[in-house]
C-alpha cells in the first residue's frame, strides 16, 4: 500500500513577469517500509518537490496536483492540518544540522517542545523519551547532551539529533533532504548507517534526496533522477548504473564511474602484488 | 566570562582618558585667553598685564599642559567641572544638576515612547509583510527620516497646540507639556527602530532554525514568539540601549524648539555665550555615557547569548 | 552601467529631481521673480499672488524667490560638506587599510574615540569651538562625519582585499597598482556613492538644523533652516511660512534617499542587465 | 625525485576569536610542523576535512600567509626569507580557488579576468601578446566558446565560470598551480569534467599540481600522492597505488567511509 502518491505536481515561483516553472508534472509513490531515493543536482528541484507537498512553501510559489497521503490530498489540507501532520506522521531530517537549532535555546528544549505539540506526554515522559532517542542514536552522556546549546556539538551529533527526533514518533513517511551533504566523509558513513538501521527496523516509508550516488545506493530500493524540475529517469540502481536512458543521467553515471573506478584500481594495485 | 567582563572594563579606561583629554584640549584651543575671559567675566573694568599674569596663576595656566590636564581630570573625579564664565557664582556641575532631570524626564519618556511603538509595529510589519498595514508604515518611515525633527515639532506645535489648543505649545511643569517634545525626540527613532527590527525579524525568517521549526510542525505563534522574536530582540536590545545616550544628546534640538527647561536649551546658549565650561563638561558627560552604555549593553548582550558565553567546562 | 541607469526609473527620476533644483539655485537670479532680500512691509504676509507666487513673509519679503535662492547655501553646503568627509575619509581609509601596521593602529584607534561621541554633540561643540559661521558648520559636519567614512573604507579595503580574485592578483605578482586601481577602488566607489547619497540628506538635515538654531547661516542670507527659524515667530499668524520651506527639505531629503537605494541596485554588478 | 617545492616544519597560528586571558591574547595553532615536498611533474592531493587546516596550508604555500616557523623552498630558494624567493614563487605560481562566485571580480568581463594572467606573463616574459587571440587561445583550451569573453562572471554557470578561473590560471604559464578545494562547489558531474580538463592541461602544459580537498575519490582520479592532514598534523604522506598499504588510523577510517556504490 502506498503511504504517499504524487500525481502531476507543479511548483512555480510567481515573478513580476509571470508564472517560472520550477518542477514539472513530477509523479511518484512510496509504499510502507520502501526507501524512494531521488537523485539531481542543486537546482533541479529535488528538495522543492518535498517542500510543496510538506506545505513548506510561502506564498510566493504556486503548486498544483496531488500529493495523496494516507488517502488524504495534502495540498487540499488546510496549513493547520498540515502542521499537525508535520513533525508526527511526516517528518523531515534536513541538510544544514549545525543551523537548523535555534541557538538560544538548549537542546532538550527543542526536543522537549517537539513533543509537546504532537503529544499528551508529561514533562517525566517526555525526558525519559529524549533520552531514550538519544541513546538509540548512540550518543554517550544524553542526560548531558540534553543540557548543551547547539553550537557545542558537533554536526555530525546534531545530525543524529535530527534523525531521532525524525523517528521519535514513529512517522508514516521519513523525507531525507540531503541529509549527508554538509558534513565531513567520515560523519557521512555513520550517518547512512542510521539511515538503513531505520530501513531495516522500522516500516517507515523514506524519501532519500541526494545529489551523491554513493549515498543512494545504500538505501534507496527505487531511484528517480530529476533535472531541470523534471522527473528523467527512474527504476531500480542497478538499472540507473547500467541502462539509463536519459543522456543527463548517463553523463552523471558514467563520471562517476570512472572516478570510482579510478579509485578502486589504486587500492586494489596493492591487494593484487 | 568573567575574564572577557574584566577585559572589556579594562579596554574602556583608555577610551575614557582619550574622551577626557580631548575634552580638555578642546577649551585650550578656543581662540580667546581663558585668563582674559575670566577677568571679564569678573567684570574687571581695566584689563592689565599684570591682572592677566595674576588670574594665570591663580588658574594654574603656567603650569605645563599635562599637569594641568591632570589636575582638570583630579578634579572632574572630584565632581568639580569648574565654574561657569558667564555666571560666576554658579559652578558648571551645579548648572548641569539643575538642568539635568528635565532632560532625562525627556529621554525617558521618549524612550518609553520609542519602545512601546517601534516594537509592536515592527514586529507586525515582519509578520505581516507587504499587507497593506506594512505599506502604509514603510511610508510613514520613509518620511519621517527625511523629516528634520524641528520641522516635526514645528508642525506638532502649530497643529496641536495652536490650531486644536489641546496641549501647551512649550515651557515645562505638568505632563501635558511633555506629550509633544517627546513625541517628537522619540519620532524618527521609532523610524530607525521600526525599520531595525523588521529587517531582522524577516533575516531570521529565512535561517534554517526556523525552516527546521516548521518541518517539526510547531504551532506559528510559537515559531513566531519563541524563536524568531526571541532571536531578533538580542540585537534589538543592544541597539535601543546603545541608543539611550543618543536620544539624551538628541534632545538638544526639540528642547529649543519647545523651550524645554534642559540641558539642550543650556548648551545652546552657553555656545550663544561662549561659557565654554559648561560645554565642555556636556560633551564630556555625553562622552562618557556614551561609552558606559556601550560597555554596559555588549556585556548584557554576551551574557544573554549562550554563544558568546563560555560555560565553564 | 549608463544603460542600466538608464532603464532605472527610480534612478533617472531622482537624479534629475536633484540636477533640476540645482540648477534652479545656480540660476536663481534668473528663475526668481523678486529679489529675495528686497522687502516690501506693506505686503507683508500677503497671499499667493501674480508678483509673489507663494506670497510673501514677515518683512514681506517674497517666500518663493527666498526659497529659490535658499538653493545655494541648504544644497551647495550639504554637497560640499559630502565632498570634504569623502575626501577625508577616503584618505584616511585607504591608509589606514592599504597600509596596515602602526598608521592603521593610530588611525582607528583615532576613529575609535571620534565615534564615541554622539554625533549631534560634536556637531555642537566643534561650532561652539570655531564660533558661528559658515565654513565652521562645514568644518563641524566633516569633523564628525569623517570616522564613519574611515572605517567603512577601510572594512571594504580588507573585505576585498580578502576576496579570492584579489588573493590571485597576489598570487601571480599583480603589481599593487593594478590592486588598487582596478580591483579595490571600483568596488569601494560604488558603495561609497550609495552611502554619500544617503548621507547628502543628512548633511542637508543637519545644516539646516544649525541653521534655524542660529548657528549657521544667519539671516537674513535665505536659507531653508533659517527661514523656518523666522517662521517659527510668525507660527500662529501666517503658517504657510513654516510649511513651503519644511516640504521643500523633505522633498529634496526624500530624493537623496531614494536616489542612494536606486544607485544600489544600479551599481550592483550581479544585476542581469538586458 | 628533486622537489620542486618544499615545505619544512611549518607552524601557523592565528589568534583565537574566544579570548580567555585579560592581557595578551591567547592563539590557536592551526599547522604543526607540517612537512611535505612536492616533485616536479606530480600532483599532491592534500586531504582534509573542514577545520584540518588544509586552507591555511594552502595559503602558505601560495605566498599569501608567512608562517611562524619552517620555510618553504622553491628550488632550494627560501620564499618568505627574499623579495627574490616570493617573486620567484609568485614568477611561476597560480592559484584556483573553491568560492568560484568571489574568484573572479564581478566588475570585469571574462576577457579582463583573463586578461590578468595575460598581462602578468607578458610582464615576466618581457613579451607582447595579442590579447583578443589569446584570449580566444585560452578559453578554446579550457573548452569554453571565444564568445564568453564578452560577458560577466554572474552570466556563467558554476562549472563555466571555473572553467575561466582555470584559464585565468594557465594564462600566466606557470610551472605549479594549487587548488584550493577547487571544484568542492561544484554538481557532481561537473566536477569530473574539471578533473578531466585538469588531467588533460596538465600533460599538455607539463604542470605540477597541489591539489587541495577532503573528498578522497578525486584524490585518487586525480594525485600520484596523497597527503592526510588531521588536526593542523600530517598523518600520512603516500602515493596513491600505495594507499591501501596505509596503517594510518585517520586514514584508514576515511578509506572505510568511501561509499562503493558497484561493490
Amino acid at each position: 500500500m502506498s503511504v504517499i502518491e504524487v500525481r502531476d505536481l507543479c511548483v512555480s515561483l510567481k515573478t513580476k513577469k509571470g508564472l517560472h516553472p520550477i518542477v514539472k508534472n513530477v509523479s511518484f509513490s512510496v509504499n510502507q517500509g520502501e526507501c524512494l531515493g531521488i537523485l539531481g543536482e542543486s537546482g533541479s528541484g529535488k528538495s522543492m518537490t518535498v517542500k510543496a507537498f510538506a506545505g513548506l512553501l510561502d506564498k510566493s510559489f504556486q503548486v498544483s496536483g496531488q500529493a495523496v497521503f494516507n488517502g488524504r490530498d495534502l495540498l487540499k489540507e488546510s496549513k493547520e492540518s498540515l502542521r499537525r501532520l508535520r513533525g508526527r506522521q511526516i517528518t523531515m531530517v534536513l541538510q544544514n544540522p549545525m543551523t537548523c537549532f535555534d541557538p538560544l535555546y538548549r537542546i532538550g528544549n527543542q526536543m522537549a517542545e517537539t513533543f509537546a505539540v504532537h503529544t499528551q506526554w508529561d514533562k517525566a515522559q517526555i525526558r525519559s523519551r529524549s533520552l531514550d532517542i538519544l541513546e538509540r542514536m548512540q550518543i554517550k552522556d544524553p542526560a548531558e547532551v540534553l543540557e548543551k546549546y547547539p553550537h557545542q556539538l558537533s554536526g555530525g551529533m546534531l545530525q543524529r539529533i535530527m534523525i531521532g527526533i525524525a523517528i521519535a514518533l514513529e512517522p508514516d513517511l521519513l523525507i531525507a533532504d540531503e541529509p549527508t551533504t554538509a558534513i565531513d566523509a567520515i560523519t557521512q558513513f555513520e550517518i547512512l548507517q542510521e539511515f538503513q538501521k531505520i530501513k531495516s527496523g522500522h516500516q517507515t516509508a523514506m524519501l532519500f534526496i541526494t545529489h551523491d550516488l554513493g549515498a543512494v545506493s545504500k538505501v534507496a530500493d527505487r531511484i528517480l533522477v530529476m533535472s531541470n524540475g523534471e522527473i528523467v529517469d527512474k527504476g531500480e540502481f542497478s538499472h540507473i548504473l547500467h541502462h539509463a536512458i536519459d543522456p543527463y543521467t548517463k553523463l552523471l553515471v558514467e563520471k562517476r564511474s570512472a572516478v570510482m573506478a579510478r579509485y578502486r584500481l589504486a587500492l586494489q594495485k596493492e591487494a593484487s602484488q | 566570562m568573567k575574564q572577557y567582563i574584566i577585559k572589556r572594563l579594562l579596554t574602556a579606561i583608555p577610551l575614557l582618558l582619550c574622551i577626557s583629554f580631548v575634552c580638555f584640549v578642546f577649551i585650550n584651543l578656543i581662540p580667546s585667553d581663558p585668563a582674559e575671559v575670566a577677568l571679564r567675566v569678573r567684570q574687571v573694568p581695566i584689563i592689565t598685564d599684570e591682572a592677566i599674569a595674576e588670574v594665570r596663576a591663580e588658574l594654574g595656566l603656567d603650569k605645563p599642559y599635562l599637569v594641568r590636564y591632570l589636575t582638570w581630570l583630579v578634579n572632574c573625579l572630584k565632581g568639580d567641572f569648574g565654574i561657569s564664565y558667564v555666571n560666576p557664582s554658579r559652578t558648571v556641575a551645579g548648572e548641569l544638576l539643575r538642568c539635568l532631570p528635565a532632560t532625562l524626564r525627556l529621554a525617558g519618556a521618549s524612550f518609553i515612547l520609542v519602545i512601546l511603538l517601534s516594537l509592536p509595529i515592527g514586529f507586525f510589519c515582519a509578520v505581516y509583510k507587504d499587507s497593506w498595514f506594512d505599506r502604509i508604515m514603510r511610508g510613514i518611515i520613509f518620511i519621517t527620516t527625511a523629516m528634520p525633527a524641528y520641522w516635526v515639532g514645528l508642525l506638532l506645535m502649530w497643529s496641536v497646540s495652536i490650531k486644536l489648543d489641546l496641549l501647551p505649545t512649550s515651557g515645562s511643569g505638568s505632563w501635558r507639556h511633555l506629550i509633544l517634545p517627546a513625541c517628537t525626540v522619540s519620532l524618527s527613532y521609532i523610524a530607525t527602530f521600526i525599520r531595525l527590527i523588521r529587517n531582522n525579524m524577516l533575516e531570521n525568517m529565512k535561517q534554517d532554525y526556523v525552516l527546521y521549526a516548521n518541518v517539526r510542525g510547531l504551532p506559528q505563534k510559537s515559531i513566531l514568539v519563541k524563536h524568531i522574536l526571541k532571536n531578533s530582540m538580542h540585537t534589538c536590545i543592544v541597539a535601543l540601549g546603545m541608543s539611550i545616550p543618543q536620544l539624551i544628546s538628541g534632545t538638544i534640538v526639540v528642547e529649543n524648539v519647545f523651550a524645554w527647561p534642559g540641558l539642550g536649551t543650556l548648551c545652546i546658549s552657553s555656545i550663544f555665550n561662549r561659557d565654554y565650561p559648561v560645554i565642555q563638561t556636556y560633551v564630556l558627560l555625553i562622552g562618557v555615557l556614551f561609552v558606559m552604555f556601550n560597555l554596559l549593553f555588549d556585556i548584557l548582550q554576551s551574557l544573554a547569548d549562550p554563544r558568546l558565553r563560555k560555560e565553564a567546562a | 552601467m549608463l544603460q542600466r541607469f538608464l532603464h532605472h526609473k527610480t534612478a533617472v527620476a531622482t537624479v534629475s529631481l536633484v540636477l533640476l533644483v540645482a540648477l534652479i539655485g545656480i540660476f536663481a537670479p534668473w528663475i526668481a521673480p523678486n529679489d529675495p532680500l528686497a522687502t516690501d512691509i506693506i505686503n507683508k504676509f500677503a497671499p499667493y499672488s501674480a508678483e509673489y507666487p507663494l506670497g510673501t513673509d514677515n518683512l514681506g519679503r517674497c517666500l518663493l524667490s527666498r526659497m529659490i535662492y535658499g538653493i545655494r547655501p541648504t544644497l551647495g553646503l550639504a554637497v560640499l560638506t559630502m565632498l570634504g568627509t569623502i575626501c577625508l575619509g577616503a584618505l584616511m581609509g585607504l591608509l589606514a587599510g592599504y597600509f596596515r601596521g602602526w598608521i592603521e593602529e593610530v588611525i582607528m584607534r583615532v576613529v575609535d574615540v571620534m565615534l564615541s561621541f554622539p554625533s549631534q554633540v560634536m556637531v555642537f561643540a566643534v561650532v561652539a569651538l570655531l564660533g558661528v559661521s559658515v565654513q565652521n558648520v562645514i568644518i563641524a559636519n566633516v569633523f564628525i562625519k569623517w570616522a564613519w567614512y574611515a572605517r567603512m573604507i577601510r572594512t571594504g579595503v580588507m573585505q576585498h582585499r580578502n576576496s579570492n580574485y584579489v588573493l590571485f592578483s597576489r598570487c601571480i605578482g599583480t603589481p599593487e597598482r593594478f590592486v588598487l586601481l582596478r580591483h579595490l577602488v571600483p568596488s569601494i566607489a560604488s558603495d561609497l556613492a550609495v552611502l554619500a547619497s544617503l548621507d547628502v540628506g543628512w548633511a542637508i538635515i543637519n545644516i539646516s538644523t544649525l541653521s534655524f538654531l542660529g548657528l549657521g547661516v544667519q539671516a537674513p542670507t535665505p536659507e531653508w533652516g533659517a527661514m523656518l527659524n523666522e517662521a517659527k515667530n510668525v507660527m500662529t499668524s501666517n503658517p504657510t511660512q513654516m510649511i513651503v520651506p519644511g516640504i521643500a527639505i523633505v522633498v529634496l531629503v526624500s530624493a537623496f534617499n531614494l536616489m542612494g537605494d536606486a544607485l544600489r541596485d544600479v551599481l550592483d554588478p550581479k544585476e542581469v542587465s538586458e | 625525485m628533486i622537489p620542486m617545492i618544499e615545505m619544512q616544519n611549518i607552524c601557523v597560528s592565528f589568534r583565537s576569536e574566544q579570548q580567555e586571558k585579560v592581557f595578551g591574547a591567547s592563539r590557536k595553532q592551526v599547522l604543526f610542523d607540517v612537512s611535505l615536498s612536492l616533485p616536479k611533474g606530480s600532483c599532491l592531493g592534500i586531504l582534509g576535512e573542514s577545520g584540518s587546516g588544509k586552507s591555511t596550508l594552502g595559503r602558505v604555500l601560495c605566498g599569501l600567509l608567512k608562517p611562524e616557523k619552517g620555510q618553504v623552498l622553491l628550488d632550494g630558494m627560501s620564499v618568505y626569507r627574499s623579495r627574490q624567493g616570493k617573486r620567484a614563487l609568485q614568477n611561476r605560481l597560480s592559484v584556483v580557488f573553491q568560492d568560484y562566485t568571489t574568484s573572479a571580480n564581478p566588475r570585469f568581463l571574462i576577457r579582463d579576468v583573463i586578461g590578468e594572467g595575460i598581462r602578468a606573463r607578458q610582464r615576466r616574459e618581457g613579451i607582447a601578446l595579442n590579447y583578443e587571440k589569446e584570449v580566444t587561445r585560452l578559453l578554446d583550451l579550457v573548452g569554453l566558446e571565444a564568445s564568453f569573453a564578452g560577458r560577466f562572471p554572474h552570466q556563467l554557470s558554476g562549472g563555466q565560470l571555473q572553467r575561466v578561473c582555470i584559464a585565468r590560471a594557465v594564462a600566466c604559464k606557470p610551472e605549479l598551480i594549487l587548488f584550493d578545494e577547487a571544484i568542492s562547489s561544484l554538481d557532481t558531474h561537473t566536477q569530473v569534467q574539471i578533473m578531466d580538463l585538469l588531467k588533460e592541461l596538465k600533460e599538455r602544459l607539463d604542470l605540477t599540481y597541489a591539489f587541495i580537498t577532503h573528498d578522497l575519490t578525486a584524490v585518487t582520479y586525480m594525485c600520484d600522492n596523497v597527503l592526510f592532514l588531521y588536526q593542523g598534523r600530517v598523518t600520512e604522506q603516500i602515493a596513491v597505488e600505495r594507499l591501501a598499504e596505509t596503517k594510518d588510523e585517520y586514514a584508514l577510517r576515511l578509506l572505510h567511509s568511501i561509499i562503493d556504490f558497484e561493490a
